[in-house]
């Protein structure tokens, strides 16, 4: 135990307490906002692990977008029925995760072997192949950051189903919106008046988080940052402006508005698709067009990355279905 | 494979109930005239299908069809003579029962679905004969049991549909008992066709105790089917069934598949060396012998007369199964022979017993005074059916006993006369009361239940009427002229002169 | 114990303290705040395993961002469907109903 | 490969081409689009399937054209190109439903539909632990947003589903990142040899196993399942039991007869297999008490994956890799009978107006043909000759029965075919029943019926090309 682990075990125990209140916080309100604290203790530990891309897409989406979307559940859900927030199987529960906490802390203490059978064994060689193998490929993948290089070459089809993933996610939110419904009031007139308070903030703020975000996607090909951070922080520009009612609301019967969903996925598919036909495989980038590949496919990654959050956190009856 | 008549013929007969049987169901409910025709074309072409096939075997043709199904095992239908015995028998007392039933079921509801299960369920038996393994057979098997639980619930009741679960619950269960026998068997020595002696002699040293498992599980699973006692107990519930169904589930359909499985087990798939090699007949016996007697000690308890005829079809049924495991060549003629006996005899008192009902609702034995004078033609049938399962000669049931007992003093098993001697008597004091009620006592001063068809030139609708004649006579003709090689004796004497190597 | 086996050591230590409150609380919104948890505690491990060597992991950090925009859009969805299933449960049965 | 790729890329691209299309086409021009391009995909994925029986031995794609051990890869085997003809052909099963019959699915169904086969096909392709990740994630979002088309009231159980799911996918994840910590690998293959039973490996499995189990809803972790699947409307449970929970039972499949080493396996699989034959009981006796139709046939689902669970665990224990025939048998066949049983299902609840069991009675005479597609799937769940099911089960007997020692195992089938044949055999008794009949509610949609029947049928074919079928899933020539 050294004098330099201090501001680590700090951070650990600031983190254990808020989780705990996060999850057993006797109001509901007061357990999000300590889940929103929680992201923030997060994005620093983070930062003290020296990932830069997390603690920006952490900043982003813990402050931000969570913020937002947990406030909108504070407002839209009644009180919690049950003062007794707790299911009928707690004790067995509460059992079982102090054996496996004990098995764990003997494994930890005594046996040490989680960390010895290779994990963090100082002995061995700890630098994972498929490591070795990315770092020595990123000067052919086109782009010098070594996170990009992975996110949008290397591992291109992980970051091509992701973006799925996003977009299934919506398609799932509409279905909370029928077509024909009439527009429910109760679903959208939901926003308070005193947020209009802040639209004068909001002024500032948004072409600033707008300008941030072009920055961190042109920066995300050499340094930290990317299609997802910048995504990130375009939804949590437009949700604020949204919010002070600066935006009109995204109309999905706009064309514009769904090609922009769609278009990350899209441009991805038919590289992939056009790489297998006419190139050399299913995301084969062509060696001398591979950078400019990339920052295509993530500029269009980022505006639907940015719709698509944005339409998931406040997105409403007119946005999704009119 | 080659296309040719002798391999096409074993599917032809079965599509010649199957496709008729498709066919009615999609016939609308008013279309009788259309639906008769139906029935009757099939069962026309069925029986000149297996009488070309008869000859064929008699000629010494092989009837084969096969397509793959799971590897080692194939599809296999075959036409060869122990599948012609059940066949004929099949066919023919389809063509009876359905005309029985057309009279039986005329303006009453859902014909198209009764007519069309029923087909699918002679489609099922006579695939069980066909069939050329133990797979095929398995799969027509519980075919079989698929088709008959719409006929045993026909009727809708409450009743019916609880005779429907019991029927369901043990013919599933043994089915499945009798998938782990044959699986076991397939993991032991694949699954070939069956063949006269069996295929197993080579092994039963090696695998003693799988094989004798393996019989065990399978003659549980057939004998539910077979109604070997304690597996009997679906037998008297499924009879809130319709008559005809009755008739055809105790004579044709159900029971004998059961009986005719343990047949081929014992004769085809065991052999008769393997069987005395593992000693498993000496069991087999013993359990025929109890279901014998306690059955018939149980319907002479049974007030209902279908509940007596359902308890002697588990006696009489035994026969088979104790013919076979005598292991005796004249023994098991007579388990053959008796195949066909019963199911004559058996029909024909299940006829007799629906006329009752259906004419002047007699369900009860003490109903039965004077019956002989207000329709006598059902109460002769009945009484040579009746005098038939006693063994009064020259009726089948004689023929029976007769070869049964033979065989058995042959292979020196003397205490099975003594079991014969017994389920005889007690056949006598079941079915004489009848008898004697019938022709001798006073009809009942108040008049009958009912009276359908009263003052009209038959006793009853002639469809009912003409079947059990007609069985009753033939099961005098196949005693009588037992000597003639086409009689079901001399056919299952050629049987038996295979499977011994005679 | 070093920084890394500290951070490594409170992931399992979030996750397990997670999900057993993912096992034994009732409320929706609380449950999908365990499951947050549990997959922040899972990214802490995936993160301080990146650290193990002096220039941390490009691939596990990588792994952490696809993580995250998949962590984001299943919650933001969750949650959006919890307060559907809520005023529906409220127009249902006019609110205040206990449901076991 | 390319033909693989492309029946994995053609649901993709029609689902986002719909998603983009917006309201301008209408909902029948929608359901034809995406039947046009199901039957495209399941001709690619037909000469995938060629292609991998051919091959003899696993077709490798490295993504991106990057070393082995950096490149995500891609595998096509003979099980991969039959389960992408198993996807394909379902969703073409269950699309012909939607598109043709009265049910009135919403015009979003369609493009869900498309992103659910693409995740599948993406699933069934992948060999890499992290990629099958997402492909889970997609799966479970996609599932979730299709329970949600049935309206308001499928939101509660949806939500419960979801958060299940994502806490079962961390699991999951968890698993994998202590394996790369432990191996520095993701690939299946890569990691297969160097796998050693260790403490971290160890703990690394049971996290994933665990996950993976919620997610396939395999007992003892299936109670999110019958509410989900009951909910959800016809089409969508259909193609819920019938193939999304086959996803994470893939993968369970691929991490202990692959990557797991032999050791742990083997201590593994007769848990697993215990845990199969509960299954089998508890699904089938909770399936005989429930009072719901759509519930009875998603209990049903936990009691049927309960063979596949015993399958696995019977593959571990005696390490018989072509024990997977049996295991990949019973879920086609499985997944053809159980959308039958839920359209058939569907439709007789809409035909009679009730959603209970004893709702049914005289079934046979109103709605005829719904009840007997019910009744010819149920005979394939129960293992009667000659359907998929039985073909599974005889497989699945061989080897049980060729030792001795292995008999007690023989239990399992034994009740699992006695519980299924009483759950079916409880809704097929009350449809005769002919003393209070329930009347129709509306007047049946036959079209609907008979196309309920279809997969019914086909599993009933499945029996004709077993040979062909156990071959394939051999590995040897066909």
């Amino acid at each position: 135990m050294t004098p330099e682990l201090l501001p680590d075990l700090t951070l650990s125990l600031l983190l254990l307490i808020m989780a705990w209140g996060a999850l057993y916080a006797p109001q509901r309100s007061d357990a999000m906002t300590l889940f929103i604290a929680f992201g923030v203790v997060v994005a620093l530990i983070w930062a003290r692990l020296d990932a830069p891309d997390l603690a920006l897409a952490e900043a982003a989406i813990g402050a931000g977008l969570t913020g937002v979307l947990l406030m909108h559940a504070a407002r839209a859900l009644p009180d919690e029925l049950h003062q007794d927030y707790r299911t009928a199987s707690y004790w067995g529960a509460l059992g079982f995760t102090v054996v496996a906490s004990l098995m764990f802390l003997v494994h930890l203490l005594y046996d040490d072997s989680l960390f010895n059978a290779g994990l963090l064994d100082t002995e061995s060689d700890l630098t994972p192949r498929l490591r070795t193998l990315a770092d020595a490929a990123v000067p052919e993948s086109g782009v010098e950051h070594p996170v990009t290089a992975v996110l949008l070459n290397f591992r291109a089809w992980d970051t091509l189903l992701e973006l799925l993933v996003l977009l299934f996610a919506l398609g799932g939110l509409r279905q909370l919106f029928p077509s024909g419904q009439s527009d429910d009031s109760a679903t959208t007139a939901s926003w308070p008046e005193s947020m209009t308070l802040m639209s004068a903030w909001t002024r500032v703020l948004a072409p600033l988080l707008v300008v941030t975000g072009g920055y961190l996607l042109w920066r995300g090909s050499s340094a930290p940052g990317g299609a997802f951070q910048a995504g990130s922080l375009l939804a949590a520009a437009a949700v604020i402006l949204r919010l002070t009612g600066l935006l009109p609301p995204l109309r999905w019967s706009s064309l514009w508005l769904r090609l922009s969903v769609v278009a990350g996925a899209l441009f991805f598919l038919a590289v992939a698709a056009a790489t297998a036909i006419w190139g050399d495989g299913w995301l084969t980038y062509p060696g001398a067009y591979s950078g400019l590949l990339i920052i295509s496919i993530e500029i269009f990654a980022t505006l639907s990355i940015a719709i698509t959050l944005s339409l998931l956190v406040i997105g409403e009856q007119e946005d999704l279905r009119s | 494979m080659t296309l040719s008549w002798t391999t096409l013929l074993p599917v032809l007969i079965i599509l010649s109930s199957l496709i008729p049987g498709l066919l009615i169901f999609a016939t609308p409910e008013a279309a009788a005239r259309r639906r008769i025709i139906l029935n009757m074309t099939g069962v026309t072409v069925k029986l000149l299908l297996v009488a070309l096939m008869l000859a064929g075997v008699s000629r010494g043709f092989e009837f084969r069809f096969a397509i793959a199904f799971l590897p080692g095992a194939e599809l296999v239908l075959r036409g060869d003579a122990l599948a012609l015995q059940f066949i004929a028998l099949s066919s023919v007392l389809w063509l009876m029962t359905t005309i029985y039933a057309i009279g039986y079921l005329e303006n009453s509801p859902l014909r198209s679905r009764f007519f069309g299960y029923f087909s699918l369920c002679v489609s099922a038996t006579v695939g069980v004969a066909l069939a050329g393994n133990m797979i095929t057979f398995l799969l027509f098997y519980e075919l079989l049991t698929l088709a008959t639980f719409p006929l045993v619930v026909h009727r809708g009741t409450p009743e019916a549909l609880r005779a429907g679960r019991v029927y369901l619950a043990y013919t599933l269960g043994g089915g499945t008992v009798l998938l782990m026998g044959i699986a076991l068997l397939h993991s032991i020595a694949g699954t070939p066709d069956f063949v006269p002696g069996g295929y197993l002699t080579s092994l039963a040293d090696e695998h003693a105790l799988s094989l004798r498992i393996a019989f065990g599980l399978m003659i549980v699973g057939l004998g539910v089917k077979a109604a070997l006692v304690p597996l009997h107990g679906w037998l008297p519930q499924a009879m809130v069934a319709p008559a005809p169904v009755s008739a055809l589930l105790h004579a044709v359909a159900v029971v004998k598949a059961g009986a005719f499985g343990i047949i081929r087990v014992v004769y085809d798939v065991y052999g008769i060396e393997a069987t005395t090699l593992l000693s498993l007949t000496r069991p087999l016996a013993w359990l025929a012998a109890v279901t014998i007697i306690f059955a018939s000690v149980r319907a002479l308890q049974q007030q209902d007369i279908k509940r007596r005829l359902a308890y002697s079809t588990v006696s009489q049924v035994s026969y088979i199964t104790l013919g076979v495991s005598l292991v005796g060549p004249i023994a098991a003629v007579g388990a053959i022979v008796h195949l066909v006996h019963q199911g004559l005899m058996k029909i024909t008192l299940f006829f007799c017993a629906g006329n009752f009902a259906e004419t002047l609702g007699i369900h009860k034995i003490q109903e039965m005074d004077g019956l002989g004078r207000r329709m006598p033609w059902s109460m002769a049938a009945f009484t040579v059916g009746a005098l038939g399962m006693i063994g009064v000669p020259p009726i089948a049931g004689f023929i029976s006993k007769w070869y049964l007992a033979t065989g058995a003093l042959e292979v020196n098993q003397d205490w099975v006369l003594l079991v014969l001697a017994g389920s005889s008597l007690l056949n006598a004091a079941y079915f004489l009361p009848l008898l004697y009620r019938g022709w001798f006592r006073a009809p009942p001063a108040g008049g009958w239940h009912e009276n359908n068809f009263a003052g009209q030139r038959l006793e009853t609708h002639w469809m009912l009427l003409l079947p059990p004649l007609v069985t009753a006579l033939l099961s005098i003709l196949v005693g009588v002229f037992a000597g003639s090689i086409f009689s079901p004796l001399g056919w299952s004497q050629f049987i038996v002169n295979r499977e011994f190597g005679l | 114990m070093n920084a890394i086996e500290l951070y490594l050591t409170l992931g399992i230590a979030v996750f397990l303290l997670s999900l057993h409150g993912l096992m034994t609380l009732y409320d929706p919104i609380r449950r999908l705040i365990a499951v947050n948890l549990m997959g922040a505690g899972t990214f802490l491990v995936m993160v301080s395993l990146a650290r193990r060597s002096e220039v941390p992991d490009p691939v596990l950090h990588a792994l952490v961002v696809t993580g995250l925009v998949v962590a984001i859009s299943a919650t933001a969805f969750a949650l959006r469907l919890i307060i559907a299933g809520s005023k529906n449960d409220k127009t249902d049965s006019g609110g205040g109903n206990r449901k076991p | 490969m390319n033909f693989a790729l492309l029946s994995l890329a053609i649901p993709l691209f029609c689902g986002l081409l719909l998603l983009l299309s917006g309201r301008a086409l209408r909902t029948r021009t929608t359901g034809f689009i995406v039947i046009v391009s199901t039957v495209a995909s399941l001709v690619a994925a037909w000469f995938a399937l060629q292609e991998a029986a051919a091959a003899g031995a696993d077709i490798m794609l490295n993504l991106g054209g990057w070393e082995t051990g950096l490149a995500i890869r891609l595998r096509l085997s003979s099980l991969s190109a039959l389960l992408l003809v198993f996807t394909a052909l379902m969703h073409l099963l269950i699309g012909l439903y939607a598109g043709l019959s009265r049910d009135g699915i919403k015009r979003d169904y369609w493009a869900l539909s498309c992103f659910l086969h693409g995740s599948l096909a993406a699933l069934w392709l992948s060999a890499d632990l992290f990629n099958l990740y997402i492909t889970l994630e997609l799966l479970g979002l996609t599932a979730v947003a299709m329970v949600a088309l049935a309206g308001p009231k499928a939101y509660k159980p949806a939500a419960n589903y979801l958060i299940l799911s994502l806490a079962a996918s961390l699991f999951y994840l968890l698993g994998v990142a202590l394996l790369y910590g432990r191996y520095g690998e993701l690939d299946v293959l890569l990691l297969a040899p160097r796998t050693q039973a260790d403490v971290i490996t160890r703990l690394a499995l049971l996290l994933m196993t665990t996950g993976l189990m919620l997610k396939a809803a395999l007992w003892p972790l299936h109670l999110w399942l019958p509410p989900a699947h009951a909910s959800a409307p016809t089409a969508v449970s259909a193609l819920l039991s019938g193939l999304v929970v086959k996803g994470p039972l893939f993968i369970l499949w691929v991490l202990w007869s692959e990557v797991a080493p032999p050791t742990l396996a083997q201590q593994i699989g007769p848990v697993l297999a215990i845990a199969g034959m509960i299954a089998l009981t508890a699904g089938g006796l909770s399936a005989m008490r429930s009072p719901h139709i759509k519930t009875l046939v998603a209990y049903s689902t936990v009691a049927q994956l309960g063979y596949a669970l015993m399958a696995l665990g019977l593959l571990l224990t005696w390490q018989l890799p072509q024990m997977h025939i049996a295991l990949w048998l019973f879920v086609i066949a499985h997944g053809l009978a159980k959308a039958s049983l839920f359209l058939a299902a569907g439709e007789m609840q809409s035909s009679l107006g009730t959603k209970r069991v004893d709702g049914l009675r005289g079934a046979t005479q109103t709605v005829p043909v719904a009840m007997f597609a019910f009744a010819v799937a149920g005979g394939s769940l129960i293992g009667l000759p000659p359907s998929g099911g039985f073909l599974a089960k005889w497989v699945l007997l061989e080897p049980i029965l060729s030792e001795p020692g292995n008999w007690p195992w023989a239990m399992g089938v034994l009740l699992g075919t006695l519980v299924s044949a009483a759950y079916i055999f409880r809704i097929v008794a009350i449809s005769f029943d002919r003393a209070q009949i329930n009347p129709l509610d509306i007047n049946p949609d036959r079209v609907g019926h008979w196309l309920a029947l279809l997969p019914a049928l086909m599993v009933w074919g499945m029996a004709l090309s077993g040979e062909w079928l156990i071959r394939l899933l051999a590995g040897g020539p066909v």
